[in-house]
This record gives C-alpha cells, structure tokens and sequence, in this order.
C-alpha cells in the first residue's frame, strides 16, 4: 500500500502528468493555449516511431521469447472480449442505447498507446523490465475490439456498414504501421542503430511526451467543458470501474503467460485503456448514428486521465507484488 | 469573356468519409472537384474546432465538384447515398465557368 | 433529387473576431456555420499572408452559414454588428440544399 | 439590410502561380482577393493530395475575387492570360455583398 | 566600454543572432523561404515551456527570495506607466493620431518574451546569474499596459470596445498560460524534474532558438520590406530611444529591489522590449481603427533587432556596471 | 567488391535506409500513415540548417582550400553538361516527346539534397573526410541545370516562359538560401558556434533524417502506386543508368580537382542524384504542357531510392578506391 501511494506520489509529481494537468486547467479556464495540430502529430509520429524502435531494439538484445506467439494470442483475445464485459456493465450500469453502449464497449477492449507510452516511462524510472514485444502486443490488441462491437450490434438486428475499406483501415491504420514498422527497424538494426539515433529517440523522450500531454489535456479539458453533460453517474461510474476490470484480466493473462513484473504491468496497463483514435474513427464509418460525445468524452476525459494518474502506479504496484518483483 | 452555364456543388462532410465520398462520385462519372479543409463548424450535432481534436475521427472537409447541368442530379444521387447517414451539408449554386471543355 | 432554396452567406473576417462573429450568430439563432482557414489576401488594408505573421492577430476565416431565406436579415443584422468596424467581406449567394429540415 | 450585386469569381491554381495571379489581378485592377488552402483535387490531370506531395510544385489554393459586375470581363481576361496553359478551374457566380463602397 | 563591445561583437556573431539576420536578409531578397505557421507555433511552445521550467526549476533551487513579490509589483507599474511616457514621447516626435499613439504606446509597455529568452542566453554563455522567477515577472508585464493604453484612449473621448472576453483573452492568453503553468510544473518538480527532460528543454534550447529567430527575422524583414513607409523618421527615432528609456526605467526599479546583475539586466530587458503578439491581437478587437502596419512595423522590425543585437549586451554591460557584479 | 557488398549491406540495414523502406511500404499497402506537411517541411528546414552550418563550421576549421572557386565552377558545369548527356540518352532509349524529355533532363542536371545529406552520414559512419565546402557545391549545382533545359527546348522552337521573376524564385528559392545562410553561419562562428548548438545540429541529426526519410518513402510509395503505368521499360532502364552515368562524371571531375576521397564520393553523388522540388517548380511554370507524372516518378520514385539504397555505398567505394583513400 505504501509503496503503491509513494508511487502514486512520484507519479504525480512527475513533469509529465503535470504538463496534463496543465493542459486541463487552461482548457477549463478557456485559455486560447493550443497545439497546432500538425504539432501534435509530429509528436505522436515521434512517440510512435521511438517507443517502436526501442522496443525492437530490446527484443534484439534478449532473443524472442516463446512466449512472444501467446502473448500476442492473449492480446487478440483480451480485446475481443473486454468489449463484451464492457457492453453487460454499460446494460447494467448506465441507460445508454444498445448502440452508444456497443460503440462505448469498443473503445474499451482496445488500447490507447499513450497510457502505454506512459506506463514503460514509469517501469523505467522505477529500474523494472518488462518484455520489448509488448510493443507488439499493444499493435494487436487495437482492432479486434471494433470486431466485437459490431458483432453486438448486429445480433441486435441494427445495420451496420463494415466493408473491406474500413477493415484495411484500421488493420492498416498509420500508428499501428508505424509502431509495427519501427518496431521490427529496432529488431533489425539492434543495438548499433540505436547507438545511432539514441540521442534522437532516447533522451529527448520524456521532453516530448510532456508537451504531448500537455495537447492530450488542451483537448481532453476542452472535451469535459463542452460535453460533460453526457457523464451522467452511471457513465462516469464505468469510466472509473471499468479500467480496474480490465486491469485486472490483463493480470491474470500476465500471470498465465508468466510475464516479467513489467510485462505484466503493460499487459494490466494496455487491458485498462481505451481507445480515442482508431477506434472513434472506425465507429464514425461503421456506427455513424451512435452518438460521439459519449466515447470521446469516457475515453478520453474519464479513463484517460484515471489510469495516467492512479491507474498505472496501481496496476505497476500491483503487477510487482503479484510476480513478487 | 466566352463562358458556359454550369452547376457548383460543395459537401461538407466528415474527413473520414472524404474517400467514400469521391470514390461514389467517380462511379457516378463526376471525375473533377476539389477539397477544402475545414477549420471547425457548428450544426446540429454540437460545435467542434481542429483544434480540439486527436486523431482523424472528427474532422471535417468541404468538397466542391463543378458539373454541366445534366449531370448534377446522378451526382446528388451518388453523394446522398455517402451522406445519408453521416453529419454533413450539401449545397448547389448555379455557377459560369470558363473552358467548359473541362467539364 | 429534392432541393430546397437556401441562402449561402460567407463572411471573411479577422480571425481573432471568429468567436464574437459565431456567438452574434447563435443569439441570432444562426446555429449552423462552417469555418474554413484563410492562407492571405489582399484588400484596402493591404496584402497579408499567413507566412509573413507572429501570432493571431493578422490571420482571417471564412465563416459560411447556410440558412432559410426568411433568416436571411437577422444573420445579416448580427454580422453586420460584428464586422461593423473591422476588416472583412459578407456575400450572399443563392442555393439550393438537400435535406432542408436541417437549417 | 441594404445590399449590392457583384461577382464572385474563384480560381483554383497551382500554388506556384499564385503571385502571377494575384499580379495579373493588380494590373487589372482588381486589388481584393482571398486565397483558401486547397487539400487535393482531381481532373483531367489526375488526383492529388498535399499529404502527397514534396515541395510546393503541384499544391494548388483557391483564389476568391469579389467584384462590381462592370469589372468582371477585364478580370476573366487576366485571369485567363495566366491560366491558359496551366492547369485549373475558373468559376463565377452571382452574388449580393454588404458594405459596396469596398469593391 | 570595452566590455560592452566584446560583448556585443560576441553577441552579433553568436549563431542566434546570424540566423535572425539571415531570416530579415532572405526576406529583403524576396526569397521564398518561410517556416510553415504550425512549426513556428510549435517553437514557440517549446521556448515557453523550456524557459517557464526552467525558471521554476531555479525557485525551486534557491527557495523564494523575498523579493519575489515586489519584484512581480514592481513589473506591474513599469507595465502600467511605460505606456504613459511612450505617449507622451510620441506626441512630441511624431505626428501619429491619438489613436495610433495610444496603440504603440500598448506595445512597449507590454513585453517580448523572445527577448527576454535570448537575454538569458547571453547571461547563460557570460555565467552571470539571474532570479528564476524573473520569468514570472515577463508574465505578469504582458496585460498592465493594455489598461493604460484604453485610459489613454478613453480619456481623449475615443469609444473603444472592452468586453470580458477580452480581459479573459488577454490575461489567459496561451503564451502566459504555458510559461506560468511550466513556471510552476518546474517549481513543484524541481532538479529531478529537471534531470529527467533536461536533455529535452536544456540540451537543444539554442538550437530551436536559432530555428526560431530565423522565423522571426522572415517576418520582420518582411514587414519591413512591405511595410516601412510608415517608418516616417520621428516614428523610427522613437523605436531606437524608447527601448532605452525603457531599459533605464527598469535599471532604476532593478537597483531599487537590489536584484543580482543578472535579474536588473532581465528587469531592464523587459522594460526595453515591445510586444508584437498579444498586444496586436488586443488591439485589433479594442480599437481596430488604429494602424497594425504602424505598431507591428515599429515593434518587431525596429525595437525587436535593435533590442537583440545591440540593446541585450548595452543592457547586460551597465547593469553588471550598476550592480558592481 | 567485397568493400562494396559490406557497406551496400552496412548500408541496407542502417535505421535511416530502412524508415525509408517502411514509407515505401506503407504507401504501397495504402496505410493512412502521414506526415503532416508542416512537419516535414520543419524537417528539412532543420536538415539543411544542420548540413549547411556542420559545412561551414569544417571550412572555418580547415581554411578555405585553394580548390573552392575551381570545385564550385565544376559543379555548375556538371549541372549544366549533365542534362544534354541525360536528354540525349531519353531519345535513345524512350519515345518521350522533346518537351518531356527536357524537363526530365534538368531533373538530372540539378540535385537532390536529401540525398547528399545520406551521404554525409554515411561517410560520417565510416571515418572518411570530405571538404567542408562541398554543401556550397550542392547549392551551385541546383539552378545551371534548367537553364540547358530550356535551352534545349528553345532550340526545338517550342515557346516557354522564363521570366525574371521565375529566375529570383529558382536562385533564391528557400533551399538554397537555407544551406548558403547555414553555411556562413557556420563559417563565421566556427567551433565555438559548434559547441554551442552541437546538441542541436549534431546529437539528433540521424534520427530526424530517419522521419524525414519516412516521409519521403510515404511519397515515393505513394507516387509509385498511382502512377507508375508511366514507367516504360526504357523510361525506367533510364532512371537507372542516368545515376550511374552521372556519376562517373562527378567522378572524373573530382579526381582532376584532386579532392579528398569523401569529397569525390559526394561530388559523385550530387552527379548522380535528381531534383524533385526545385525544378519540378521551375518546370510547371516555364513548362506547364510537360508531364509532371513522368519527371516526378523517375526522379522521386526510381533515382533517388536507387541512390540511397545501392548507388551511395557504390559511390563511396569506388571514390576511396579511386583516390586511394
Ligand atoms: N447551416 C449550416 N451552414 C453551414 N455549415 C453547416 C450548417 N449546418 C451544419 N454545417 C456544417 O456541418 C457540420 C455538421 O452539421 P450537423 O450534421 O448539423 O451537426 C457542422 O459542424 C458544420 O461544419
Ligand atoms: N474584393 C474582395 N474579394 C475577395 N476578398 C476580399 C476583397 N476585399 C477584401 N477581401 C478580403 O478581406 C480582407 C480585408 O479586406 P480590407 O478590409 O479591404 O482590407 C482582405 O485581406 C481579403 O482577404
Ligand atoms: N469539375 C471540377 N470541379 C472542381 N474542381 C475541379 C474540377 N476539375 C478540376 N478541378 C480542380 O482543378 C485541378 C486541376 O484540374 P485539371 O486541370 O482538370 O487536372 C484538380 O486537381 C481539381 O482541384
Ligand atoms: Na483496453
Ligand atoms: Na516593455
Ligand atoms: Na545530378
């Protein structure tokens, strides 16, 4: 417990959440602060690319585990079946529309890099390791989710339109090519081409996700302002429980796979997180009619910011007591 | 100046829907238009601002397609069927235009 | 395809005066709008382009707002209250739009 | 609220030729205009994307001149001297503006 | 006197200062070079950041100084009055309406903060200290002169629109939001805050200064070249000298709160510069019949050079003199 | 051979190639992958700032060689020369008419300085000197060569437009202006500028040349794919000798002005590489009817992955055999 709240602490304290605390405290106050969207994606592009490359990089060092084939499998499947527990909690829960709740389940059972991104800066200021491949793992676990989801609504005889565009664009999403790309340059190159471009994807990192969570709070602030009328208790409630639910089976997958303390950590933080790009634009496409303020709003003003700031250091405290790290 | 009657008909729809939207007008053999990006907008389903978004999901873009008279109605056909189910708005504007060859 | 007569109204205006521009329009009822960016332009006050500025002063939008005709007057009084003693352009055009219950 | 008829001529141009445009534009005495970002289009020349480009080569923007309607021919002249033989769309419409003494 | 032109021949040689003559040298010669708008912004934004951060990292380290409070005070007022005597002064050298006077007046009372980041570069390079919260000082000079400026105005009988908006734009402006928020994340996280991004906000801050100043002189120049008839020789005289009655007032408040060299140096900076970003936008929605050509002109293509090449090092050589440092 | 093989393969495997090759990919599998164009152009505003100032600096170090004014002249020669070898080479083996063959001819004449800067890095990585001032060189040679191209065309008596302001927007088109300014720059304030910007300028060049190769592989993939039907067999045997052919002229030339062996590699590769954004924009204003489908993909989709990926460690391996270096 202590260690959970020095962690918190830590946490807490650290340039980066306050650098998104800052964001939402200027969003709410109304300041005209913003990030120029081409910003920002340069940033995402940056964090993407480094986070992919260093985890190849790893993977090169210590060999591919056996594990790397199950853990990719118990991925798939965690994605697709966290939108089913999310769709029963939301039916039981809150008195959204079969469809906002099937396209709210969605967001759930997929993943949202940065809170991964996040999380191994954490692992890595606490000295705990964790299995390169998972950025991997995070790659896999973006699409089944949206899968799931649209099997919910379709046993609901709602139409829905998912043709073989769509699916080529999330499979071939640009974050997901790219963390996957980077990740088998990394593999690829190893330690010597990180030697390389060290100076480039390793020390400035954290500098780079401050201001990129900085944005992160600009727009999750902005969100809360404009649309928090959408959180009635009942949705605010799963927002919060929710993560701890998914958290909770990506320990028990973790502890299955017999992942490292920080595996096990990353595969608690990837279950608790939800989705606010890939999967918003899938839901746009497919599920036009459900009602965007209720997805963006939980994923991104809700959950987003719960498991940045209490989320990971609980599931990073719980994952090291439990594999007794 | 020579110039010939023509319609101008402008889209503003979602920008993920922007690739389903020109591949319905080429099937409907309307081959030239143009796209605007958008900086935010107000309408029914709420405001929103470039600047308050991640990712593509909620952008917006204008597109504008120039088009003889007779071939704006298998046009509307084509871009309704895009936007039926999606936010967005469809104007026609009766236009000149110069080098109607082009059209 | 069934249209509807509608009024195309594009106002360019200081892009530091969007926010007073659009609130005019919602107390006139006006709640639907699109903001398009604005790369330079020229007019009595000299050329400009948004390369050559520091900050948001200089910059300009496009704010269209397509509307039944019957509104027509009450945008153009609340515009009009905005753009009154700042640089900008209103002009009205003629159109027709799909799905008219929307404006 | 009192209002003028005038036109509204917007041609689509590659970027590179835009200040032959808009000099083109001065010497017919057409001193405003406004120039929108373009994202991509399509034509007889094929489809393009600013995401899709390097360099300023094939970018393209539009340029919107609103004008009295005595002045539109000496202006489509201009205009159409610098499009000739490069790609791009000329249009015109009808259109009513506040604030005449501007144009 | 030797001191001063050592270092302002350092000064004029160092990197920073060539790339902004660079940029005005492109500018003149009509080439086409320019920073795309969101790169700038972007800049920008790293500069706040750094140098808030950086600031509240040196509070952190020293404690706060009792002069902390009488110092933001002390900017206050010379915010508030500068625009008096710049007025004043412009009513005897040039013959700009009330109007056009009222605005510059707004601009030099008002700050530049790119000025003032170079200044502490200069610092930096010649190890003279300084007050870590003098960046809290910048923020708290950017609004005062705006109030002054409308008293002006309001005076001569002249209508003027000042709306809370307007209050809400100015004194929440995204530029003092960022560099008190980073201010403050830098206090709280302190030398470990600063150890995990330093090699982001210390390690390439000159090098984005360059990149940023190359902007800047693209600009300027630019307006110069489009712009400088209004450059009548009353208006230009008063670009040169106000700066410097600008600096002698802040040197005079400097020695009075008994700074070190380097905080009077700050404080005579601050007081020198003018402001070309949030006092324009200010003005065009409060009095948009006043000339931008005039203020943007005199701001950034006259006081901003002069202030960069020759007036840091004037003003770094007295107050080291003053202060016996 | 066994050199080259070593360094081809060095080469192939080095993060920079392979960004390149997942840009390449991504755009060939039709991923939404992107870079924001303001993004990539802040990219190649920091690389020709990096490569122009580096130069400068290494001239200041070692004096300016008694060969600058005769390497600079060669290199305008080349750019000149280069296109009557490459336009005659394109009636040989292609049917394109005479006004496409031209513009395709100045793209070979010019350079590409994306291309240059790969070779630096190479050489860089394998411990070999080159002068200083050949970025002054890669300036020199990128206008000549338009000039021989519409001379070419003005022979066949087909109109085209060059007037005075197309020649200001080619001589002072912002690459160029960047790497000259960069350049002096670098010369005037030596290392001691170095040092001060070095975090800058040197820690993170390769990684940024990494993002910004994935841009130009994102282009590429996307030129090849949508209009690679222009890519005639004969066209495309061109694209590959003309490099070569290329080549062998720098090489000559630089082993008659006597240059250090990594100066021969890059005079080599200037030679050998295409422009594909200066003369592309000088062509669509002086000539609009040539088809911009065939200079771009030739030069953008064939010559420069072909440099980058074989013809740079060709050209580093002959030019030390060569000079015995
Ligand atoms: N009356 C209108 N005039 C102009 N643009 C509109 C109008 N109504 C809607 N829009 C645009 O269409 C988007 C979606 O509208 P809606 O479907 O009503 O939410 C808005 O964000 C605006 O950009
Ligand atoms: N006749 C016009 N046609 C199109 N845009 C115009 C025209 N006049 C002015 N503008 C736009 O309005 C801005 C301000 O115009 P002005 O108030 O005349 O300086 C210009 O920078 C242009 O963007
Ligand atoms: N019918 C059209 N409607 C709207 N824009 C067009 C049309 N035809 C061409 N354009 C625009 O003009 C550009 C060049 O057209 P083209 O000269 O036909 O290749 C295209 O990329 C479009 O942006
Ligand atoms: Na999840
Ligand atoms: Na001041
Ligand atoms: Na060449």
């Amino acid at each position: 417990m202590e260690q959970i709240l020095s962690l918190a602490a830590t946490n807490l304290l650290s340039p980066i959440i306050l650098s998104f605390a800052l964001g939402v405290a200027a969003s709410l106050a109304r300041s005209d602060l913003s990030v120029p969207e081409a910003a920002a994606k340069a940033l995402s592009i940056y964090l993407l690319f480094a986070i992919g490359f260093k985890g190849g990089v790893s993977v090169s060092a210590h060999g591919i585990d056996v594990k790397l084939g199950l853990t990719l499998l118990a991925g798939v499947i965690l994605s697709a079946v966290l939108p089913l527990i999310a769709f029963a909690l939301l039916q039981v829960m809150t008195r959204l529309s079969r469809l906002d709740a099937a396209a709210v389940a969605a967001h759930y059972g997929s993943i949202s890099i940065v809170t991964f991104v996040a999380a191994t800066s954490v692992l890595e200021s606490s000295g705990i390791a964790s299995e390169g491949y998972m950025v991997a793992v995070a790659a896999a676990m973006e699409a089944p989710a949206i899968l799931s989801a649209l099997w919910l609504i379709s046993r609901s005889g709602n139409g829905q339109r998912m043709d073989s565009t769509l699916w080529r664009e999330i499979l071939l999403n640009g974050s997901i090519v790219l963390l996957v790309g980077a990740f088998f340059i990394g593999w690829a190159t190893g330690e010597e081409g990180l030697e390389e471009i060290s100076s480039f994807v390793v020390a400035p990192f954290k500098g780079v996700l401050c201001l990129f969570l900085l944005d992160m709070g600009l727009v999750a602030g902005r969100g809360l302002r404009e649309r928090s009328d959408v959180l009635r208790p009942g949705v605010l409630a799963f927002g919060l429980l929710m993560p701890v639910i998914g958290s909770l089976c990506g320990l028990g997958a973790g502890l299955l796979l017999g992942l490292s303390s920080g595996g096990v950590a990353l595969l608690m933080v990837l279950s608790a997180s939800a989705s606010y790009i890939a999967v918003p634009a899938a839901m746009r496409v497919a599920l036009p009619e459900a009602n965007p303020a209720i997805y963006l709003t939980l994923s991104l003003g809700v959950t987003f910011p719960f498991n940045l700031t209490l989320g990971i250091p609980l599931y990073v405290a719980v994952a090291t007591t439990m594999t007794g790290g | 100046m020579q110039t010939h009657q023509a319609k101008r008909v402008e889209i503003t729809i979602e920008a993920i829907m922007q690739s389903r939207l020109t591949e319905a007008l080429l099937s409907a053999d309307v081959t030239g238009f143009t796209v605007l990006p958008v900086l935010g907008g107000s309408g029914r389903s709420g405001a929103w601002t470039r600047a308050g978004e991640i990712g593509r999901a909620s952008g917006m873009v204008q597109v504008i397609c120039i088009v003889r008279p007779e071939k704006l109605d298998k046009l509307l056909d084509a871009a309704f069927d895009v936007v039926e189910r999606h936010i967005g708005v469809v104007t026609i504007v009766d236009c000149e235009v110069l080098r109607a060859e082009r059209f």
